[in-house]
């Protein structure tokens, strides 16, 4: 692997990302799969990074998850999103932040559409019109939340109290990256890094003292696919997906996956417990799994984050072991004790860093 | 073990670093002409048998090279030797010989005795 | 006072255009942006089909050059290039200024950037080359791995940058496939214990004897061919290259471990050609190339009177091809200069 | 002097050579059938009997067949044989007379002139002694011959000759020792003593006039008893086993035993009859045409001997039968090479059960082969009723103009007929039994039947020569099997239909499996005869040439088979004929891209010359039922 290459590629696809006033939207996946990851996601911009993040109360769904199992129209799909730049343009932001990869993708497509069918844009402004009455700007700036904690990976390592070291070894961590397939796949120039080589991930880590892993079904998807997944006969087809990539990235010997994507975390992580309860199999060292992190959960280790704030007792695979490498400490006992009181307690114990 | 309501999909890909590819080893070194076709289909679609079942020497001559052997001599079984195909070859591949050298092959293999 | 044509590109159209037009006994320059003339030739070994050494079409045309003295500039681009009334008038970046009766563009092509495949991973991955890396092996006599070891499982990939609409040429390049079945010759000879694949999209073997070369492949020196586009390629734990591919005859996708990949880089319109014709303003097609008036007769006519194209500038052609392009481009230019 | 100790080589291989070929004889006729035996019993009484001696003395002997094929080489088989069986013949007399006493073991006949030098000084001692003599020139001339042709094979006339195994090689070097030393042997002792005739007197004494011709003549007597002792010891192990053998084979054939279709005594002792005379070699076009010069009948019959390569060689023959025409010991080369055939398959259908059994002390389990039908593909079809039935067969799909020419001939009979398989039927079966997959055969076999069966025919015609033979040789069918010449035979003798005359000269080509295949030479050339000016090649009838296309060779490229077309269609377009003639489907595509000649089947022929307007077109009524046709054919 020559790292002067990848470089290349890297400089010619870098993308325009705004630097604060954020319109936030969160992810339907994402709230209850990973609930602490988007908590994470606004504790590190408001309380770290200082940043003015807006949630808008009226936000839905993109319909993007409808839109890809096929029971979503586009044109609806076109008007439920025309309704979300709406209300961001109604709250005076122009910098449209979303949680979740199919949304930014499904935004993407949707923009680029109108980009090049300004009818088909018009028909959508009247008819959003005439159904809500409501108005809205194309955002000046689109960009994925994993793209914004990219942005500023650099001042996160600046305020980082762990790194990804393996703390007996004094190895980096192996890390694999895996991104979510709506993040550049469809629009290379609007990843960071593009779509062969992205280094929206492979960033953070290079910067928060890990090594990334690039194994030979890299690119694979993680097996949601939307319909394989949603039908039950064919969720052998997802597991299949997902085992073909673990089974590639074990020889390398993975620490760690960290995903930017709502469902990838999701599967990667499960699908290692059906995999090893159908066929034995565990791919991660001495006979344990290889833990699966969102960007936000790695980032809120790194900053030192409390692991049960961050939600990681909801992963099915546990992450332990890595928290053990990497010696963050933290208590057994508490972690499915965790009260709501508890965490806004550790929130101003952390916001006064 | 259908514990959650499905299986582990098989992938439909040919893999083949893993794939034994001795059975076509077996033909290359007797009929070096197994080398020549260039999957015209024309053995195909002269082919007696294919006019009345799902039988193409094309696609069966890829599979053994590729060592997807798996079903390869069920399929063999079908031809008639009539030698319309011989006929026809744009390329002079013995294709009789290959079905008869196949069939041997198959046969002395341990790996796929009946 | 015999009259001034100015060559423009020191390749195999080029040299061979110079060397007639002189014959003819006009006085020629030929302006060469490299230190030395023969433009790809001097990175090819073997031609195909007969596998002759390349330096003895090079000896050829230079000797033609050289035997009609042609006054040949060396590292020399072109900073304008007009015409004014009957005469044109070439500056060089040495500041020299050049009026010629007649130009003749021989600009040649480039050869895709493979990096521009991304998937391919050329640039990145350890074992992936271009069969312009390859020919550079063969001169050395050595065709090794990046870890220096011997590569037993070598594919070769065709059709990379033509083609392709995501590599923005939609034209066949036309000799790759040849290329591919000549360096997989060409490989199994140097090493016997090796195993080829060509991973092909159609086999476009039109020219004299390609054919049988391929079909010399298939049955003497055992080449496997695959049928299909390769997707995309990645790099193992030990460095190997994974490819994926549809092997479509066989209807399955096909996943293969190489320890040597090898892109065949198509044609391209050169960069020089591309601002030659920015300078001049010369109509190019929709595939980059020169475009010429007619592509039945008028096959070395430009847009601007007096100016001729020769060789692969206008469209991907092999040796022999451009020698008789280069040929008719003479024949345009003497009947030009009769008739002005 | 009654006996010396150098005969005792003589005497041990000798004797050995005859208990081995007494018991060899035995263990064959022991491995016989019964009924096989019984003939063999009843030949050996009856004419059979006196035919089998004059058969040995012609062939054996004489060596008739070659003589007549070619001389040279028929020379020198018949100098060697009948020559070497004179020398003992009247060796035998002469020891008889002219012995001390009568009724001699065999060896004081051979070394007669070692126990009697004295012999031969006068009168009709003298002119016996020429007669000898005489007889001894005339197989030295055939062992000159020999050597030669072991050199320089082309002297003889022959192209090619066999290649030799070690054991031959000694026994062969014997064999040529065997007369020069007698020669030298006897020379010798009549130098001393100043007998002998015009060969053996004259050398004798001149060898004499400078060599101790006393001392020399023993150790050539040595030389020459071991020579025949080591030839015979040699024998069973070498091609010249054929010798005896011969003799048995033309015992049993005589008493009408057949080569069958699995191996037996019969087939055993022909392949031991071999001579590897390479006849076979000469006259195999693979050889002539396509330089293939190791798996010619000869070799074949060598390497069932030494137990070697013997599938290799199986199925790489185009069985054109030509070599069986050709074979002067009469081997049925062609039923051997099938048995052959079958038997490569069956070792792959049933496992060796004792395989390994001394490595590993266990009986592996015998496995059953698999019987399961493999073309239960094949629709169930009920055909219309119909008269005559119409097979194209698989080739004739690939000939269009063949197949239309019959539509076109049928309709104009007026019979009620059938095309059964006009969107291409199952295969015949005989490409499957030429590959010696009978098994698989039957089954398409069986399945052809019952549609022959329910059509209710009685005539059934085939185009295609492939299918004409194995219909006629393995289907049990109750219907009349023709051959689309025989048939327009037929229907021009009955006047059905009516031809122009075609003004064309043409050369017939007999295809091998119709005429030496099936018998069938004149009809196609009766018909031809009929529309065309016929002309006569140098292969007609049994030496047709084939046109190597032939199913039967599995081994063989297309680069092979277009050598031998070529040169076929060369050699029958030699007097430029407009029209190169075959009747069957396979020999007018190999041959049309082999020759710039027009190359058409007899059936387009016919259509072409027919005469449409006088034909009466009455579709269904009949104007002839089969069987009446076939009564009056």
């Amino acid at each position: 692997m020559k790292q002067e290459g990848k470089q290349a590629i890297w400089s010619e696809y870098q993308k325009e990302i705004a630097d604060d006033k954020y319109f936030y939207v969160r992810s339907c996946i994402r709230q209850n799969f990973f609930p602490g990851s988007e908590v994470a996601f606004l504790r590190i911009l408001r309380d770290v990074l200082k940043k003015d993040v807006y949630e808008h109360p009226c936000h839905t769904t993109c319909s993007g998850i409808g839109y890809h199992s096929d029971v979503v129209p586009v044109e609806t799909a076109m008007t439920v999103v025309a309704r979300q730049f709406a209300l961001m343009t109604e709250a005076g932001y122009t910098n449209y932040v979303p949680s979740c990869i199919t949304s930014f993708g499904l935004y993407t497509e949707i923009i680029e559409t109108w980009h090049h069918f300004p009818e088909v844009e018009e028909k959508v402004r009247q008819k959003l019109k005439e159904a809500t009455g409501r108005e809205f700007e194309i955002p000046g700036n689109l960009a994925h939340a994993s793209d914004i904690i990219y942005k500023f990976r650099k001042e996160i390592a600046a305020k980082a109290k762990f790194k990804l070291i393996n703390k007996n070894t004094g190895e980096p961590l192996k890390v694999v990256d895996h991104i979510g397939c709506h993040y550049a796949k469809m629009f290379p120039s609007k990843g960071v890094g593009g779509a062969e080589y992205p280094y929206v991930l492979a960033g953070m880590i290079e910067e928060w003292g890990g090594q990334v892993i690039d194994y030979p079904e890299r690119r694979h998807c993680c097996g949601f696919g939307f319909r394989q997944y949603l039908v039950q006969a064919n969720r052998g087809f997802s597991v299949a997906c997902s085992k073909e990539k673990f089974e590639s990235m074990k020889p390398f010997k993975p620490d760690m996956i960290i995903t930017n994507c709502p469902g990838c975390p999701m599967f990667l992580d499960r699908w290692q417990y059906v995999i090893n309860e159908m066929e034995g199999t565990r791919y991660g060292q001495n006979g344990e799994g290889i833990p699966v992190f969102t960007y936000e959960e790695v980032a809120g280790l790194v900053l030192g984050f409390d692991p049960w704030d961050l939600g990681l007792q909801m992963h099915q695979t546990d992450c332990e072991p890595l928290l053990d490498k990497i010696g963050i400490e933290y208590s057994p006992e508490d972690k499915y004790n965790t009260t709501v009181n508890s965490l806004s307690e550790k929130h101003s114990s952390l916001i006064n860093v | 073990m259908e514990k959650f309501g499905f299986f582990i999909s098989k992938g439909r890909q040919i893999n083949y670093d893993s794939n034994d590819r001795s059975i076509a080893e077996y033909i290359y070194e007797r009929e070096p002409s197994f080398r020549r076709c260039i999957e015209c289909g024309g053995c195909s679609a002269t082919c007696t048998t294919g006019s009345m079942t799902k039988f193409s020497l094309r696609e069966l001559h890829i599979l053994i090279k590729r060592g997807e052997n798996d079903k390869v001599m069920e399929s063999l079984k079908k031809c008639m030797l009539c030698g319309k195909c011989i006929l026809v070859c744009p390329r002079g591949v013995n294709t009789r010989n290959i079905v008869v050298l196949a069939k041997q092959a198959f046969q002395k293999s341990a790996a796929y005795a009946i | 006072m015999s009259k001034h044509v100015v060559v423009i590109g020191g390749g195999v159209a080029g040299l061979e255009a110079a060397g007639r037009l002189s014959r003819e006994g006009l006085d020629v320059s030929l302006l060469e942006k490299d230190s030395i003339t023969g433009g790809h030739l001097n990175r090819w070994f073997k031609l195909f089909p007969d596998r002759r050494d390349s330096s003895e079409v090079k000896d050829y045309l230079e000797g033609l050059t050289h035997a009609n003295n042609v006054k040949l500039f060396t590292n020399v681009t072109i900073e304008k290039l007009n015409r004014d009334k009957d005469h044109f008038s070439v500056l060089t970046n040495d500041g020299k200024e050049l009026i010629a009766d007649a130009v003749v563009v021989a600009t040649g092509f480039d050869l895709f950037k493979s990096s521009r495949k991304e998937e391919y991973g050329y640039g990145i991955y350890d074992n992936v080359i271009t069969s312009a890396d390859l020919e550079d092996m063969f001169r050395k006599g050595e065709i090794t791995a990046a870890d220096g070891t011997v590569p037993k499982k070598i594919g070769i990939v065709h059709c990379v940058g033509s083609r392709d609409e995501k590599a923005g040429n939609l034209y066949c390049s036309k000799l790759c496939c040849v290329t591919a079945v000549k360096q997989a010759i060409e490989i199994r000879e140097h090493y016997p214990e090796s195993t080829l694949f060509c991973f092909y999209m159609d086999m476009r073997m039109g020219g004299a004897y390609y054919e049988e070369m391929y079909r010399e492949a298939q049955e003497v020196w055992s080449v496997n061919f695959i049928r299909g586009k390769v997707s995309e390629a990645s790099e193992t734990i030990d460095k190997k290259v994974v490819i994926k591919v549809e092997d479509t005859l066989a209807g399955r996708p096909l996943k293969m471990t190489l320890d040597l990949l090898i892109l065949m880089a198509g044609m391209e319109m050169s960069e020089g050609g591309i601002k030659l014709a920015g300078l001049a303003g010369l109509k190019t097609g929709d595939n980059r190339f020169f475009e010429a008036t007619d592509h039945h007769f008028g096959s070395n006519k430009s847009n601007v009177e007096g100016l001729f194209y020769a060789g692969t500038c206008t469209s991907p052609m092999n040796i022999t091809e451009t020698i008789s392009h280069a040929r008719a481009a003479v024949s345009e230019v003497v009947d030009y200069l009769k008739n002005s | 002097m009654q006996f010396d100790p150098f005969v005792i080589p003589f005497n041990i291989g000798l004797n050995f050579i005859l208990l081995y070929t007494v018991i060899r004889c035995v263990v064959w006729f022991r491995g016989l059938s019964r009924a096989d035996k019984l003939r063999m019993q009843r030949g050996f009484f009856g004419t059979p009997f006196a035919q089998s001696l004059r058969e040995i003395f012609l062939e054996s002997l004489l060596h008739r067949k070659i003589l007549k094929t070619n001389f040279r080489l028929g020379y020198m088989h018949m100098s060697l044989a009948f020559g070497w069986f004179l020398l003992i013949f009247f060796g035998t007399i002469e020891a008889d007379v002219f012995g001390t006493r009568h009724l001699n073991a065999p060896y004081r006949a051979i070394f007669f002139r070692f126990f009697n030098p004295e012999h031969g000084r006068m009168g009709f001692e003298s002119v016996y002694g020429f007669l000898m003599d005489l007889i001894l020139a005339f197989v030295l001339s055939g062992l000159f011959l020999a050597i030669i042709k072991r050199f320089y094979s082309r002297i003889v006339g022959m192209k090619k000759t066999t290649r030799l195994k070690p054991s031959d090689k000694v026994a062969l070097t014997a064999l040529w020792l065997i007369f020069p030393s007698r020669l030298l042997a006897e020379s010798f002792t009549c130098g001393a003593y100043g007998t002998g005739s015009f060969l053996t007197g004259t050398l004798g004494s001149w060898l004499a006039s400078f060599l101790p011709a006393q001392q020399l003549a023993y150790p050539f007597w040595w030389l020459y008893s071991l020579s025949l002792g080591t030839f015979f010891i040699l024998l069973p192990v070498t091609r010249y086993m054929h010798i005896p053998t011969e003799l048995f084979l033309i015992f049993m054939r005589n008493s009408g035993i057949k080569t069958g279709d699995k191996t037996g005594s019969y087939s055993e002792v022909e392949v031991f009859s071999c001579s590897s005379c390479g006849i076979c070699i000469d006259t195999c076009q693979l050889n002539t045409s396509a330089g293939i010069t190791n798996i010619q009948s000869a070799y074949l019959m060598k390497a069932i001997r030494n137990n070697s390569n013997v599938a290799e060689i199986a199925h790489n023959c185009l069985m054109c039968g030509r070599c069986d025409q050709v074979c002067p010991v009469g081997i049925e080369l062609s039923p051997i090479r099938m048995i052959q055939r079958r038997a490569g398959e069956n070792d792959i259908a049933y496992k060796n059960t004792y395989k390994d059994y001394f490595r590993t002390r266990q009986i592996t389990a015998s496995e059953k082969p698999d019987i399961s039908p493999v073309y239960n593909f094949l629709p169930e079809v009920n055909p219309d009723k119909a008269d005559v039935l119409y097979f194209a067969g698989c080739m004739t799909h690939l000939t269009p103009s063949i197949k239309n020419s019959m539509v076109r001939i049928l309709e104009a009979s007026g019979l009620n007929y059938k095309f059964i398989d006009e969107d291409g039927g199952a295969c015949c079966g005989r490409p499957l039994m030429l590959a010696g997959q009978d098994r698989e055969a039957r089954e398409l076999i069986n399945y052809n039947s019952q549609l022959i069966w329910k059509s209710g025919a009685q005539t059934l015609v085939t185009s295609c020569p492939i299918c004409y033979k194995v219909f006629r040789e393995s289907y049990y069918l109750d219907v009349e099997v023709l051959h689309h010449s025989q048939f327009i035979k037929n229907l021009i003798d009955e006047d059905i239909v009516k031809l122009n005359f075609l003004r064309k000269r043409v050369v017939y080509h007999t295809p091998c499996d119709l005429g030496r295949g099936s018998g069938v030479y004149n009809e196609p050339k009766e018909v031809l005869t009929h529309i065309s000016r016929l002309e006569k090649s140098k292969f007609e009838d049994d030496k047709s040439l084939c046109c190597g296309g032939s199913l039967a060779n599995m081994k063989i490229g297309s680069q092979k088979r277009s050598l031998i077309a070529r040169d076929a269609a060369a050699e029958l377009t030699r007097t430029s004929p407009d029209i190169l003639a075959t009747a069957c489907p396979l020999c007018k595509k190999t041959f049309s891209s082999a020759t710039t000649t027009r190359v058409a089947d007899i059936a387009e022929l016919v259509a072409e010359a027919l005469i449409v307007s006088s034909v009466k077109r009455s579709t269904n009524k009949k104007i002839f039922s089969a069987k009446e046709l076939a009564a009056i054919s």
